[in-house]
């Protein structure tokens, strides 16, 4: 752990990554104690306000302007943010679960096993986002949680791929043969040899990934299938508001830049713990 | 002068006969097949191939036409054209999409090449109307060809390019057998699905003629030297649609206090920047026949609301689900969340679902399992109350609403095509639409376009969009 | 020695490739190992040297049932183990143990040192609780390690303490027979010493049985009661150590006698025997025959 | 040769029919097409009478099998929008789709393999930095807002490009463009993280001590190796954009083959999504079967392994 | 005569997450021409970086070269360009490394990494190109060596492609051959033939050789000169036998003694060096072996010894306070 400090600090890029991610997570974890304007509530005969930092702490202020019912956007970020990130989050651990076992599985069965489980994989890959997230949505109706959980469904893919490449490397190291020297279950050697070997992959996988989904809710919501208004989350923001990009820039400007934002803090984080953890990159020992 | 129009989606089909789309596939292929009347902008019926048309009695239309036009083939459009074309829609074994605008037609006589007349099974005032919209393809060709990617013109333009997904090009037909001449070297329809790009498209001098804009980026259109915007407003009345087939919506009071709680002016004043019209607690504009002009709104009364809801006894801590068919509307997420902000002032709390319009569809029309609110937006192609307020009689099957009184004033309205008594039928039919309150009446929605400068533009509130509206600007 | 045999492996084969790909039509199935016998007596070291490539860490493999041979038996204190399945096998597992020869990718590099050393106990529930500390406690200081070192992970420590590592693990459940396979080729001159000593220590207090796969063939001479010399899958030639140094019979371990280099700067220049591998490929059916008593040499006409 | 080449058409035959048999079934459960055809107002029985005309009143298995009988056969019915052929109606689409996604891909695999290899080769130094930034803001930019960005100041304010549309070289420069961001900051990220891995290979060193100059050292050792995870990559991308880029080509008014499938979709038009989705599985499936012979090819160590 | 290789005060260092590395201490030797040095230490004791530091090829960060000059033939490789650097490697300095398995490109046939080297440093195109490379693999034993041009590194044994390495290492016939470890993986039947190669070479280009390697026997075999390396500094250096004979490191001794041999049998036990080898992100302040060394004197554990001569043989240094030999008479006396 210390060392993992001592190293960030001297990553610049892998620091600012830190820095900025500790300040989104820090602004979402307390949007509800901030005294902020309703975010689901505006002022129709306010809508489309511009940004204005006139009497900035008086109470109808909208230091970032006003989206398209009159809402003040800052809000509506700070509390998109919360919306935002718990989305992404669930979505990407949901998915890393799933993809990193049936990764495992197929790394280290191979076989039948693996053959099955990758021509799945491509079989996803050829269905659109839109007929998966349709069908979850006609399964299971509109809600957070099937966006999530549509979210999810395209992720999985991608560390199930990752990571059984990485198992497949892994079987053949001497300790896999050891743990089967002494005797131990299939089981025990997924779980305790090779799993914990492949969690560094699958965090980094995992960090790729939660920039890969913020990005994703934007394209459901641009379909019309993601977030249910008047819910805020920065993807709904910049998908309703993109009518408005040439008269009022500020609604989608400043989602899309928190979006941007996220998405190089978690990627420069992510760069750096892939460098941190992978003993090639990083200094010999 | 050649012209630009872009259109929202792709057209789909060429058949004139295999698409009910009037924004979409029938205006395109009205520049190239022959209808027997046009619709002006002022939504009057013109003649085109017809040069007269007379109710002879109240089942019988009777229709006069051009002598000597013809296709670009040399076939003939005679009656006997105008008989084969409707029997080819209406056709027991293979009925085509449009079938059910005939399905009142009994039958068609021809009486001379240039004369016919049309006998339904009971009156049907509107018939005029449907058949300027019904467009003819010459009958040996349509036999030998595949009319749905194939075209041969009968009027003003024909193909001269097509580019499926993209654009349609078309050109003067030379043959034409009317009087006047097109008034444009070519005409292209441009598909561009994304609001924003299609006013840069216009701002950028690529397009001439773009709908479907927001009301707030009118003002911004209208400032650029390139192109110039405005709204009328079209046949198509927002209204919320209740499920009175579900508790609390079948409860009168609860629905009249939602009626009192919506801000209709400001919605029209704040959200289409004063382009929108109340409805005059109505569904229809005041261009329909049928039209009830003594009818005002409900005004925005949250105190009266709130008095009502207490009468009304409605339990109102459970959220009721508000269907939103997302990208329908023009601005209707913005509408439904400021409608559900105002339920809120007053005490109701709602779920908004937003979803696809097919999905929205499949409740409405096939499930029937309407959210007990939802956004609908309704229009009737003949701007005839019969049409629209069918859609609210007791036992069709879109209505989800059940009320007597209102079924009766309906059959009077359509059992005759007296026009006065037909209007006292439908004054009475809205008056208990109004004061039963089936859905929250909220605004036309406003025709939004914007045209460059090279053109000038007739506006018109129906869904057509057609090159004879427009002129070159001198 | 009059002590009964460990480990008996009769006719052990085991081959490779030949498959049925696009690309290896023509790539031709390599026997790694092609009819191979040898016992292991109680408390022996059997060495197993070879060119590499040879099949020396196949048979290691095989025998411990790692990897299943194509065909042949392998019989621990008598009981066949070829047929059996793993959960049969599990039994036997504690008795059978196997050094690898990285010491490196030998340990799991996530798992804390301890835990590694505990995992055979464990699986084979032989202890739990304060009794397993206990016992791994012991097992370090057995093999030469701090008990401190327990909840370090592999990368704290250097290649002479991982194999010592590898070596606890190994003895955990205090087998009868562990198989080396090339267990000091990674290290360093002065920890080999380190752990040829602890194998030796080891053998004299728990009675270990070792088939000690290695190149180095002055260790094996040292280590060694008996040596076994592969060439392409066969073992050409067996006998107590001594004698095969003294009396090699077959032509490749002359050659490969005769190669090893001597740490004296005066006999630099001595003669080397030459056999060419290529042309003198050890023939499957040729029988071993015992040129004196325990020494057998594969009967092979050598051109 | 024939064996490996039998079997991985098999499995990929497979993967595709496992594709056209979900999606049969999921847009099945999707609703029903008769009731968006007709005009608001027909009456049940045309519902009705349109259901039984497109043969959706048959029993589900029915269907499927019919269905698969004709897929077979490549005949995937008639377009309930369209009124053709569906697959003649995708197909028209094609090249459009295809134009595009070739162009991004290589403008993509140019850019990012430049960015790949300088911020791998200068690693440490402001010119990684600058390069990595860019990439990283080239994948968290959203697709949308970038691309009416560029529709804004190319089209409408300098007037140099059109705002959108297909045809000649100049409609395709902004949306290849924007894709080709997309695609460059993934290749670069792979590339770079792929090189970085190489060049602390051994094989490296070797070709440095032999004197090679330093070209030869990285076209022919370090490019070279890191040309198969680029290539996976590149696969995978491809299949994507070929599978359609619906954002890009919406705002860009581009009519590709995915916009013509989410429209399917929305419209309900079975034949049309089925005839779609087929055709981008085979696609899909065929690029990764020629991904993996040419895996065969890169490195001859899979060709034996095989 | 002035030496071919003159190594002069010679520092490298590493960053690591651990700290400063201390690899290469001040080291300073130098290699006559037609000699053959074999250097031999402790894992970790800075042969591979020094070589490395000295071509150039230290992977730098976290490599840092912080002193040090390495004459070539009159140059100083340390100043020379990357450019004038490249010219020198693979033709007058050829080089080949230990691990055959990672050595070699797997994607590029054997053939053609043969041939860039001598694309790059002789004039040999066609034909000849093919002859010679065809030559070279029959010289390093290779046998039909046209068939096996074409084939993949994956396709050659692990001794083959060693021996694919050392063609590459001497195609350019260079004047200096450095190979470290360069058959630490292969069978002894396979090492001495290489070493019969290498010895060839020698007798027939004048070659210097620069050979480290773990193996005791090897350098007795081989070399004229030994070296022993720990902690980034020489501890002992000079003529082969006289080295192996009187030892005057502390641990050059130890290295030899805990070689098996008939008595260490008999024991049941090898001598051996206890402790492990120092950490050196943060080395002993003296003598690097001293805490692992049973004659360590106080001296020993806070100076750093500096390289004397041991004076009976010329060229027979060692780095130690202590008067090895002398104790090893006492110790014999007090066993009498
Ligand atoms: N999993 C495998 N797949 C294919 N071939 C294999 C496999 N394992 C071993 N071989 C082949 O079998 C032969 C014997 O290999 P093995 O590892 O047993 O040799 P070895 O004697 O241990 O060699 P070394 O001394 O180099 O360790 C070799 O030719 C090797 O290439
Ligand atoms: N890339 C690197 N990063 C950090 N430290 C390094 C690196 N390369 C070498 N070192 C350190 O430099 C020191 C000398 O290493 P070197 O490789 O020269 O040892 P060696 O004498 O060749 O050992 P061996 O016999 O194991 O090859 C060691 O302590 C090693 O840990
Ligand atoms: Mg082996
Ligand atoms: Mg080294
Ligand atoms: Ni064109």
């Amino acid at each position: 752990m210390k060392n993992l400090i001592k190293d960030l600090m001297r990553s610049k890029a892998g620091l600012i990554g830190a820095i900025l991610l500790l300040l989104i997570v820090f602004v979402a974890v307390f949007a509800p104690f901030l005294d902020l304007p309703d975010p689901t509530r505006g002022d129709l005969r306010a809508r489309l306000a511009g940004p204005t930092w006139d009497g900035l702490f008086s109470p109808g202020a909208h230091p970032l302007g006003t989206d398209e019912v009159g809402r003040d956007i800052l809000s509506r970020m700070i509390h998109g943010s919360r919306v935002t990130l718990l989305v992404a989050t669930t979505a990407v651990v949901l998915g890393g679960i799933v993809g990193t076992a049936l990764g495992i599985w197929a790394g280290y069965k191979g076989g039948l096993v693996d053959r099955v489980l990758m021509r799945l994989v491509d079989i996803q890959l050829a269905i659109p986002l839109m007929l998966l997230a349709l069908l979850v949505v006609a399964a299971l109706g509109p809600s957070l949680r099937n966006v999530v959980l549509v979210l999810a469904l395209t992720s999985w893919i991608r560390y199930a791929r990752i990571i059984r490449a990485q198992v497949l490397s892994l079987r053949e190291r001497e300790f896999v043969q050891s743990a089967h020297a002494i005797g131990a279950s299939t089981m025990r050697i997924m779980f305790f040899h090779i799993l914990p070997n492949v969690l560094t992959p699958a965090l980094v996988v995992g960090t790729l990934e939660l920039a890969r989904i913020i990005i994703m809710d934007s394209a459901l919501s641009f379909l019309g299938l993601g977030v249910q208004p008047p819910t805020p989350s920065w993807g709904r923001m910049l998908a309703d508001g993109r009518v408005y990009i040439s008269s009022a820039w500020w609604t989608v400007t400043f989602p899309g830049l928190a979006i941007v934002l996220t998405v190089l803090s978690v990627n420069l984080f992510g760069d750096w713990l892939r460098d941190y953890f992978d003993p090639k990159t990083r200094n010999k020992k | 002068l050649d012209i630009t129009i872009a259109q929202t989606s792709a057209v789909n089909t060429l058949d004139p006969h295999a698409s009910a789309s009037v924004g979409l596939d029938l205006s395109v292929l009205s520049h190239i097949y022959p209808t027997l009347l046009l619709r002006a902008p002022d939504y009057s019926l013109q003649p085109s191939l017809a040069t007269e048309w007379k109710a002879i009695d109240d089942l019988t239309w009777q229709f006069t036409l051009t002598p000597d036009a013809t296709f670009a083939n040399g076939e003939k459009l005679d009656a006997q054209t105008v008989a084969w074309n409707i029997n080819r829609v209406t056709d027991a074994d293979n009925p085509k999409r449009i079938s059910s605008w005939f399905s009142q037609v009994e039958s068609v006589n021809v009486i001379s090449p240039t004369e016919f007349q049309i006998k339904t099974s009971s009156p049907y005032p509107a018939l005029a109307d449907q058949l300027s919209m019904f467009m003819l393809l010459p009958p040996e060709w349509a036999e030998a060809n595949d009319p749905t990617s194939e075209t041969i013109s009968g009027f003003l333009y024909e193909i001269s390019e097509y580019v499926p997904g993209d654009h349609i090009t078309l050109k003067p037909n030379e043959s034409y057998w009317g009087d006047e001449s097109a008034k444009f070297d070519s005409v292209t329809f441009r598909v561009i699905p994304e609001t924003a790009s299609r006013i840069a498209s216009l701002l950028a001098g690529e397009v001439d003629m773009i709908n479907s804009v927001p009301a707030s980026e009118l003002a911004r259109i209208d400032a650029s030297d390139m192109a110039s915007a405005g709204a009328v407003d079209s046949t198509r009345s927002v209204f919320i649609k209740f499920n009175t087939e579900k508790a609390p919506l079948d409860n009168k009071l609860f629905r009249q206090a939602l009626n009192y709680a919506v801000d209709k002016d400001l919605i029209a004043e704040a959200l289409f920047d004063g382009r929108a019209n109340v409805s005059a607690c109505q569904v229809m504009t005041p261009d329909y026949f049928g039209f009830n002009p003594d009818l005002t709104a409900y005004e925005y009364d949250p105190e009266k609301a709130k008095q009502l809801l207490e009468e009304s006894g409605v339990d109102l801590s459970q959220p009721i689900e508000f269907e939103l068919p997302s990208g329908q509307y023009l601005q209707g997420a913005e509408v439904t969340q400021a409608v559900a902000q105002m339920f809120e002032d007053v005490g109701v709390k709602t779920e908004i679902q937003s979803m696809e319009f097919g999905a929205y569809l499949d409740k409405y029309r096939k499930a029937h399992d309407l959210g007990r609110l939802s956004l609908l937006g309704q229009a009737w192609a003949t701007i005839d109350a019969d049409g629209l307020l069918t859609l609210f009689k007791p036992g069709n099957q879109y209505s989800y609403w059940n009320d007597a009184t209102f079924d009766q004033h309906l059959i009077a309205g359509g059992s005759t095509t007296d026009q006065d008594s037909r209007l006292a039928a439908y004054k009475a039919a809205t008056e208990v639409m109004c004061d039963e309150a089936p859905v929250v009446f909220l605004y036309a929605q406003p025709a939004t376009y914007g045209v460059s400068s090279r053109v000038t533009y007739q506006p018109r509130g129906d869904d057509w969009m057609r090159a004879f509206d427009m002129m070159p600007a001198e | 020695m009059t002590q009964p045999n460990v480990l008996e492996a009769k006719n052990l084969m085991r081959s490779f490739g030949g498959g049925t790909g696009f690309f290896d039509r023509n790539k031709p199935v390599i026997h790694a190992i092609n009819g191979v016998s040898f016992e292991i007596a109680e408390g022996e070291t059997l060495g197993l040297v070879g060119e590499s490539g040879s099949g020396k860490s196949t048979i290691g493999r095989a025998v411990l049932q790692l990897e299943k041979p194509d065909s042949g038996s392998v019989k621990f204190r008598g009981t066949e183990l070829t047929t059996l399945s793993p959960p049969q096998l599990k039994p036997y597992r504690k008795h059978m143990q196997m050094i690898f020869q990285d010491p490196y990718s030998a340990l799991n590099p996530r798992m804390k040192v301890g835990n590694f050393v505990a995992e055979p106990l464990v699986v084979h529930q032989v202890e739990s609780g304060s009794a397993l500390t206990d016992r791994v406690a012991e097992l370090f200081q057995t093999v030469g390690l701090d008990p401190s070192f327990m909840s370090r992970y592999p990368h704290e420590f250097s290649g002479g303490q991982r194999q010592r590592i590898n070596i606890a693990r190994a003895i955990a459940l205090n087998p009868a027979f562990i198989v080396a396979d090339e267990p000091i080729t990674a290290l360093d001159v002065s920890i080999q010493a380190q752990i040829v000593n602890l194998f030796q220590d080891l053998q004299d207090q728990l009675g270990l049985a070792y088939l000690f796969i290695a190149h180095d063939l002055s260790m094996v001479r040292y280590l060694c009661s008996r040596v076994a010399v592969m060439l392409r899958g066969r073992i050409v030639e067996l006998a107590p150590t001594e004698q095969i140094f003294a009396d090699p019979r077959h032509p490749y371990t002359q050659s490969l006698l005769a190669a090893i280099p001597v740490p004296d700067p005066d006999r630099k220049h001595r003669p080397r025997i030459p056999f060419n591998v290529a042309r003198n490929i050890p023939p499957r059916d040729a029988p071993m025959i015992e040129v004196s008593p325990g020494h057998y040499v594969l009967d092979q006409e050598i051109q | 040769m024939l064996g490996f080449v039998l079997r991985r058409l098999g499995e990929s035959l497979l993967a595709v029919w496992g594709v056209v048999t979900i999606v049969f079934f999921v847009t099945r459960i999707l609703g029903d097409p008769a009731a968006l055809l007709l005009p608001i107002g027909a009456s049940a029985q045309d519902i009705d009478a349109l259901r039984a005309q497109l043969g959706l009143d048959q029993p589900l298995m029915l269907q499927y099998v019919q269905f698969l009988v004709k897929a077979v056969q490549g005949d995937f019915g008639t377009s309930f929008q369209h009124g053709r052929d569906a697959m003649q109606v995708v197909l028209e689409r094609l090249p459009a789709t295809a134009t595009l996604a070739l162009t991004a891909i290589a403008l993509g695999l140019v850019i990012g393999g430049i960015a790949g290899s300088i911020a791998a080769l200068k690693r440490g130094k402001t010119i990684e930095f600058i390069v990595m930034t860019f990439a990283l803001l080239g994948q968290a930019t959203p697709v949308f807002w970038l691309g009416i960005m560029l529709i804004l100041f190319f089209g409408v304010n300098l007037g140099w490009l059109p705002t959108g549309g297909y045809g000649t070289l100049s409609h395709l420069i902004l949306p290849a463009f924007t894709l080709a961001v997309f695609v460059s900051a993934s290749i670069a990220r792979l590339l770079r993280s792929s090189m970085l891995e190489i060049l602390q290979e051994d094989y490296i060193r070797t070709a440095k001590a032999k004197g090679l100059l330093r070209h030869t050292v990285f076209v022919w050792h370090v490019a070279r190796n890191a040309l198969i995870p680029v290539v996976t990559m590149t696969a995978i991308l491809t299949g994507e954009l070929l599978g359609g880029s619906v954002v890009t080509e919406t705002v860009f008014s581009w009519p590709g083959i995915g916009r013509l499938i989410i429209q399917a979709i929305e419209a309900k038009d079975f034949p049309v999504i089925q005839a779609g989705i087929t055709l981008i599985a085979v696609i899909f499936v065929l690029i990764n079967f020629l991904v993996d012979l040419l895996y065969g090819v890169l490195d001859p160590r899979i060709r034996s392994a095989r | 005569m002035a030496p071919l290789l003159d190594i002069r005060n010679l520092t490298v260092e590493f960053d690591t997450p651990e700290g400063t590395v201390h690899a290469v201490n001040s080291l300073s030797y130098s290699v006559e021409a037609g000699e053959t040095l074999g250097i031999v230490g402790e894992s970790g004791s800075g042969k591979s970086v020094h070589i490395l530091a000295m071509m150039g090829l230290l992977p730098m960060p976290p490599g840092r070269i912080v002193s040090g000059e390495a004459w070539f033939d009159g140059q100083n490789l340390m100043d020379m360009s990357d450019r004038e650097l490249r010219a020198v490697r693979g033709g007058q300095i050829g080089m080949v490394f230990q691990d055959p398995m990672s050595s070699l490109n797997p994607v590029l046939t054997v053939g053609r990494q043969l041939r860039e080297v001598l694309v790059r440093h002789t004039d040999l195109t066609g034909t000849k190109l093919r002859a010679r490379m065809i030559e070279l693999l029959e010289i390093v034993g290779i046998p039909h060596p046209e068939a096996r041009l074409d084939q993949y590194p994956h396709e050659f044994s692990g001794g083959m492609r060693q021996r694919v390495m050392i063609a590459i290492g001497m195609a350019c016939n260079p004047r200096l051959l450095v190979a470290d470890e360069a058959t630490t993986a292969l069978d002894v039947t396979v090492q001495a033939q290489i070493l019969d190669l290498v010895r060839q070479l020698k007798q027939d280009f004048g070659t210097t050789v620069l050979w480290i390697t773990h193996d005791m026997g090897v350098v007795a075999e081989l070399a004229d000169t030994i070296q022993v390396m720990y902690g980034g500094r020489i501890m002992e250096r000079g003529p082969v036998s006289p080295v192996f004979r009187t030892p005057h490191s502390a641990y050059t001794h130890g290295l030899l003694k805990s070689l098996p041999d008939e008595g260490a049998r008999a024991q049941r036990r090898l001598y051996q060096i206890n402790g492990s080898p120092p950490n050196m992100a943060n080395p002993p302040k003296g003598d690097p072996f001293a805490p692992r060394n049973p004659y360590a004197t106080e001296r020993c554990l806070n100076e750093v010894p500096p390289l004397r001569d041991v004076g009976d043989v010329p060229g027979h240094k060692v780095a130690a306070w202590y008067d090895l030999p002398a104790l090893l008479a006492q110790e014999n006396e007090v066993a009498k």
